[in-house]
């Protein structure tokens, strides 16, 4: 049980990282990717909480299709994140 | 650091302090305090709808309505998008 | 059992069916005939129409009636709610009375109003959606289904508030809204989570009897907080209202009609969750959520007046009226509640005089905002038809032209400004009368505000309509009939409203009053009432 | 959007009916497996995208129309309502399973209490509707966006 | 039905007939409009009668003539500038900061309540 | 023993996306701050619903009955997280049509007309 607990912490950590970084990158692109991996790290936490209904649906929709409309967006747009005005 | 973002700061702190202060004061991880609704689903599943999967029970018959209202979320959007994307004149 | 008790039985759920199936046959039937689809949507509002005035007789002869979905089976099964079930009160159906009258008007008036612009089969299908979803959060007794309705009503309007894709402030303004409505959302599904967590329930009605057994825990208090901050952002309350003129300024008009039922179906679930959810706690002595809704009612009513004065676009200014309107809502009912907390413990809410005749008063105003205000959002729009210009600064002399939509927009700027003999004196009178009860300033306050609600609109008055004949405007001529018979109805329900106001409230706005402050009859069924 | 290289072509020639007979699996299998109807058709929608992606939407354009996705979209949702109000004149309550416990398709009891293929009632059916919904409200967004994307580079 | 809508306005300390009211405006009117009738009579078409009378001017040009709606109610928003210049700053248009007044109310809120 | 750190993730995201609603002037990254928080809301409820040692809610015919997680939970995640999508790609479009009206994705392009 300490390797299921021990993911129980070190997800909910991986986590928050990968959404700090989604947060602190300037390409855009790059923020996608990250918010991406976050989704794949929440749809695993999904599983490991015993819920593989709602982890294939996060896996599906939250990292592939949300991931895909971003990129469509960001490339309908612009990549980078602008400084202050 | 001008005014406004010291206020943001200030303000997001304390919603911060309080959600994380009310993960205190909600049962523990794990050890659901109240079994009402879901313990019931869980023991007639098979009986009442014939489905094994017991999301898919409830998603579909239990709460079909929320469904029905998340499939027309789904429809509204699409409607939305792709009138955004019309084309203007005629 | 015939076929009217039938639809009867089943009214609750054919309300919101009916124009869902509408909306999913709009593409369909938009293929076929242009013309054909609106005349279907025009059918479809009306069928549900006939649905919510068919329950209103039965509900207010008979009181609540429940609708379980996917079940003929008892609505309690092992003393909990398993299933969505709909519970439709007096409060409910009057609200849902509103709604559905807006929607009639708002697809009236879109006939003529939409005709010249693309893309109209979404159009319809989006405001058959926000009517479906509107109607949802005032019929369901589901704590996560109002959530539903709440983003249905919030895409389909963000949606058509952008409608005019062209106009760059129109695509901010839905942005914003957007943006707005799902951050306000997403908090109403973590309150919603963390009831659900401590009473593994989502029915409001059970979930109001947990709280009163197991007390006010300080996860019930961050969840009431979440609640009453994120659905006063979507009520449009200050200092949460900035969304409110920059959406209703740039919809097109009817849109704007609609959204001003979208955004006092939102204020309804603030009251639902006050009163009804919280309803066996609220009025423990050290918590009085009451002035916090009088204090948001207060500041609502004097930012919406002071702005509006020195807005030079018509649609905007409306908007800012409507904040306005919005606070007197808040104030009458936050009046209500903290008289009932402020009194000794042997006084019950019903038995505080003036605490119902403030909810009386905040409930019957609801329904004379959405229809003063719409009526200025329609004649906004008809001037907008007419001239294609919105800036006050340009526009002028159009009485010339335009008599109907002049003589439109004085009943609506008289009934608006609380003058009598028209609907919003006889609610606003009501507010005065039982804010005095509280406070003096109150009143005071809501007195003034009304007059500078008269100023405001006067100075409309006088620019878009009086003055000299703007050369500009020589040719222009009166909106068609389309658009004038959907303002005269609404006209006509003012006149009706304001001759009549003993009618009304004692057949409509009483019982859902009562409805509110008594959430003894919510709750009757869970032990077997009906 | 201008289509890939060959070989990413290829693979997506070769990933997408893999992904394809995946999503529909998990769709026809909701009410036994983990998945249903959202999965199932996001799994779907996404393998769509892949395809749409590798050859560029100029390809896809001319294969499918937006306005002929919607209308699929549509008839989904009318398939799930009607079933609801099939529920109405059958079951007696707006979405009830009436097809559950009957002779009737999908209605076969479930024996030792586990349930097959063939049980499940109006599930399996909704599962359907709502399948065939979302794989073409997804993938209609994707397109619309991915359109609107190349109109910009123009 | 007839009686149901001819029953007084109750607000709790005071009462209200609409139709009273109307009544007496309709009485008032019309005594007003038989003040008004034993004015001049003289009123003709094309004349200078219907010009406007500029202390005898020429009359301006009709946009020149009307008065803008920014320009009504000069003498009030002067005088309450100090608070509709607050309010402007208030309402930046930006979408953050109507974020930020939601994380304000929160706060406040939670304070208020959660504390309690 | 794992306490009670999933509720203090959902805290963490639900902090990081209004972080990022207040702090970022950047439209798409706001979304994105607005994904993060929506995923915060979904994870909350996917962890009320789970109980120790529990198994997934879906029956495989075995007699005996093990203790499962809460099915309505996780319904209701689906449901949030579908429309998290729908909401995503209105969002964006719209982002996409105020990119093409200013060209640019900083968020003070959305003036108020009250200046």
């Amino acid at each position: 049980m300490i390797l299921l607990d021990a993911i129980h912490i070190i997800l909910p950590l991986l986590m928050i990282v990968s959404a700090l970084i989604a947060v602190y990158l300037k390409d855009l692109v790059a923020a996608t990717i990250a918010l991406a991996s976050m989704s794949l790290l929440l749809s695993l936490e999904f599983y490991i909480l015993q819920a593989p209904d709602v982890a294939i649906a996060e896996a599906g929709v939250g990292a592939a299709l949300t991931t895909a409309i971003l990129i469509l967006a960001i490339k309908a747009t612009k990549r980078t994140e602008e400084e202050e005005e | 650091m001008n005014q406004r973002n010291i206020l943001a700061a200030a303000f997001l702190t304390i919603v911060a302090v309080f959600l994380m202060f009310s993960a205190l004061f909600m049962h523990p991880f794990g050890e659901p305090t109240s079994q009402a609704m879901d313990q019931y689903i869980i023991d007639n599943t098979v009986g009442e709808t014939g489905a094994n999967n017991g999301v898919t029970s409830v998603v579909f018959d239990y709460r079909g309505f929320d469904t029905l209202g998340e499939a027309t979320v789904l429809f509204t959007a699409v409607a939305s998008v792709v009138m955004l994307f019309r084309r203007l004149k005629k | 059992m015939n076929i009217v008790d039938m639809l009867l039985t089943h009214a609750p759920a054919l309300t919101i069916a009916i124009p869902l199936l509408g909306a999913f046959l709009t593409p369909l039937i938009s293929r076929v005939s242009e013309k054909g689809r609106n005349i279907f949507a025009i059918i479809i509002v009306g069928i549900t129409a006939l649905f919510v005035f068919l329950m209103a007789s039965e509900i207010l002869a008979n009181g609540p009636m429940t609708y379980v979905f996917g079940s003929t089976a008892a609505t309690v099964q092992q003393s909990t709610v398993i299933r969505i079930l709909f519970e439709v009160d007096a409060l409910s159906i009057f609200m849902a009375i509103i709604g559905i009258i807006l929607s009639f008007v708002a697809v009236v008036y879109s006939y003529a109003f939409m005709e010249k612009n693309t893309g109209l089969d979404k159009y319809y299908t989006l405001l058959l959606l926000m009517t479906t979803g509107m109607l949802g959060m005032m019929l369901t007794g589901d704590m996560f289904n109002f959530f539903v309705f709440l983003e249905i009503t919030s895409i389909a309007s963000a949606a058509l508030v952008a409608f005019w894709t062209n106009k760059a402030k129109a695509v901010e303004a839905g942005f914003k809204y957007i943006v707005i409505s799902t951050i306000g959302a997403l908090f109403v599904l973590f309150a919603i989570a963390l009831l659900y967590g401590q009473y593994d329930a989502l029915n409001m009605a059970k979930i109001a009897q947990s709280l009163g057994i197991s007390g006010f825990t300080f996860i019930d208090k961050i969840a009431l907080v979440l609640f009453i901050a994120a659905l006063a952002m979507k009520g449009g309350l200050a200092p949460m209202h900035m969304w409110l003129p920059d959406a209703y300024g740039q919809a097109p008009a009817s849109i704007s009609l609609l959204l001003i039922g979208a955004t006092q179906a939102s204020l309804y679930g603030l009251f639902r969750i006050v009163f009804t959810v919280y309803g066996e706690v609220i009025s423990l002595p050290a918590i009085s959520i009451g002035w916090i809704l009088v204090l948001l009612g207060l500041i609502t009513m004097l930012i919406g007046v002071i702005m509006a004065i020195i807005q030079t676009d018509f649609k905007r200014l409306i908007g800012y009226g409507a904040v306005a309107e919005l606070g007197y809502m808040a104030l009458a009912v936050g009046t209500g509640l903290t008289i009932v907390a402020n009194a000794d413990p042997n006084i019950t809410l019903q038995t505080a005089p003036f605490a119902m005749k403030a909810i009386t008063g905040g409930l019957f105003h609801v329904i004379n905002d959405a229809l003063d205000i719409g009526l200025l959002f329609l004649v906004a729009g008809a001037v907008y038809y007419a001239t294609k210009e919105t800036s006050l600064n340009k526009l002028g002399g159009l009485a010339r032209n335009m008599k109907y939509t002049t003589i439109f927009f004085i009943i609506g700027l008289l009934a608006v400004s609380g003058l009598p003999p028209f609907n919003g004196f006889a609610s606003k009178l009501l507010i005065y009368e039982s804010t005095y009860q509280l406070n003096p300033i109150l009143s005071i306050v809501a007195i003034l505000s009304s007059i500078l609600l008269l100023a405001i609109f006067v100075k409309v008055l006088h620019s878009v309509f009086l003055g000299p004949a703007l050369p500009k405007y020589e040719t222009v001529r009166e909106v068609p009939k389309s658009m004038l018979l959907a303002m005269a109805v609404i006209a006509g329900i003012i006149i009706v409203f304001g001759l009549f106001p003993q009618v009304i409230v004692t057949n409509l706005v009483e019982p859902a009053a009562n409805a509110l402050v008594n959430n003894s009859g919510y709750l009757q069924w869970l032990t077997g009432g009906f | 959007m201008k289509g890939m290289s060959t070989i990413v072509k290829t693979i997506a020639n070769i990933g997408f009916p893999i992904i394809t007979i995946y999503g529909l699996y998990v769709i026809a299998h909701g009410h036994l497996t983990p998945g249903g109807g959202f999965q199932g058709g996001a799994i779907v929608a996404s393998g769509l995208a892949l395809l749409a992606v590798a050859h560029g939407t100029s390809w896809v354009e001319s294969k499918v129309k937006e306005h002929d996705l919607s209308m699929l979209e549509s008839l989904g949702a009318l398939g799930f309502i009607g079933l609801a109000f099939l529920g109405l004149l059958m079951g007696g309550a707006f979405f009830s399973n009436f097809l559950v416990d009957t002779s009737m398709l999908f209605g076969a009891i479930p024996v030792d209490g586990a349930a097959n293929i063939n049980t499940g009632g109006t599930l399996p059916l909704m599962n359907f509707a709502v399948g065939l919904k979302v794989i073409a409200g997804l993938f209609a967004i994707v397109l619309v966006m991915a359109i609107a994307t190349n109109k910009e580079e123009d | 039905m007839i009686e149901m809508m001819l029953e007084t306005f109750e607000t709790g300390t005071g009462y209200w007939h609409p139709l009273v009211w109307v009544t007496a405006f309709v009485i008032i009117f019309l005594i007003v409009y038989i003040i008004r009738g034993f004015g001049e009579k003289k009123y003709k078409k094309g004349t200078g009668q219907t010009q406007a009378f500029l202390s005898g001017n020429k009359e301006y040009d009709k946009q020149l003539m009307h008065v803008q709606s920014s320009n009504l109610y000069w003498g009030w928003t002067e005088a309450l500038k100090w608070i509709i210049d607050v309010l402007k700053k208030m309402h930046t248009g930006n979408v953050s900061d109507y974020v930020l007044w939601f994380v304000v109310v929160m706060g406040i809120l939670l304070l208020f309540v959660g504390l309690m | 023993m794992i306490a009670n750190i999933p509720y203090l993730t959902v805290a963490g995201l639900i902090i990081i996306g209004l972080y990022t609603l207040l702090f970022k002037k950047n439209l798409i990254k706001m979304v994105i701050g607005i994904t993060i928080l929506q995923s915060g809301v979904n994870l909350f409820l996917i962890t009320l619903g789970y109980r120790m040692g529990s198994v997934a809610p879906i029956f495989t015919g075995n007699a005996d009955n093990p203790v499962m997680s809460y099915p309505v939970p996780q319904a209701l995640t689906l449901t949030s997280i579908v429309i998290g999508v729908a909401v995503l790609a209105l969002m964006l479009s719209l982002v996409i049509h105020i990119y093409r009206h200013h060209g640019s994705l900083h968020v003070s392009k959305l003036g108020g007309d009250d200046q």
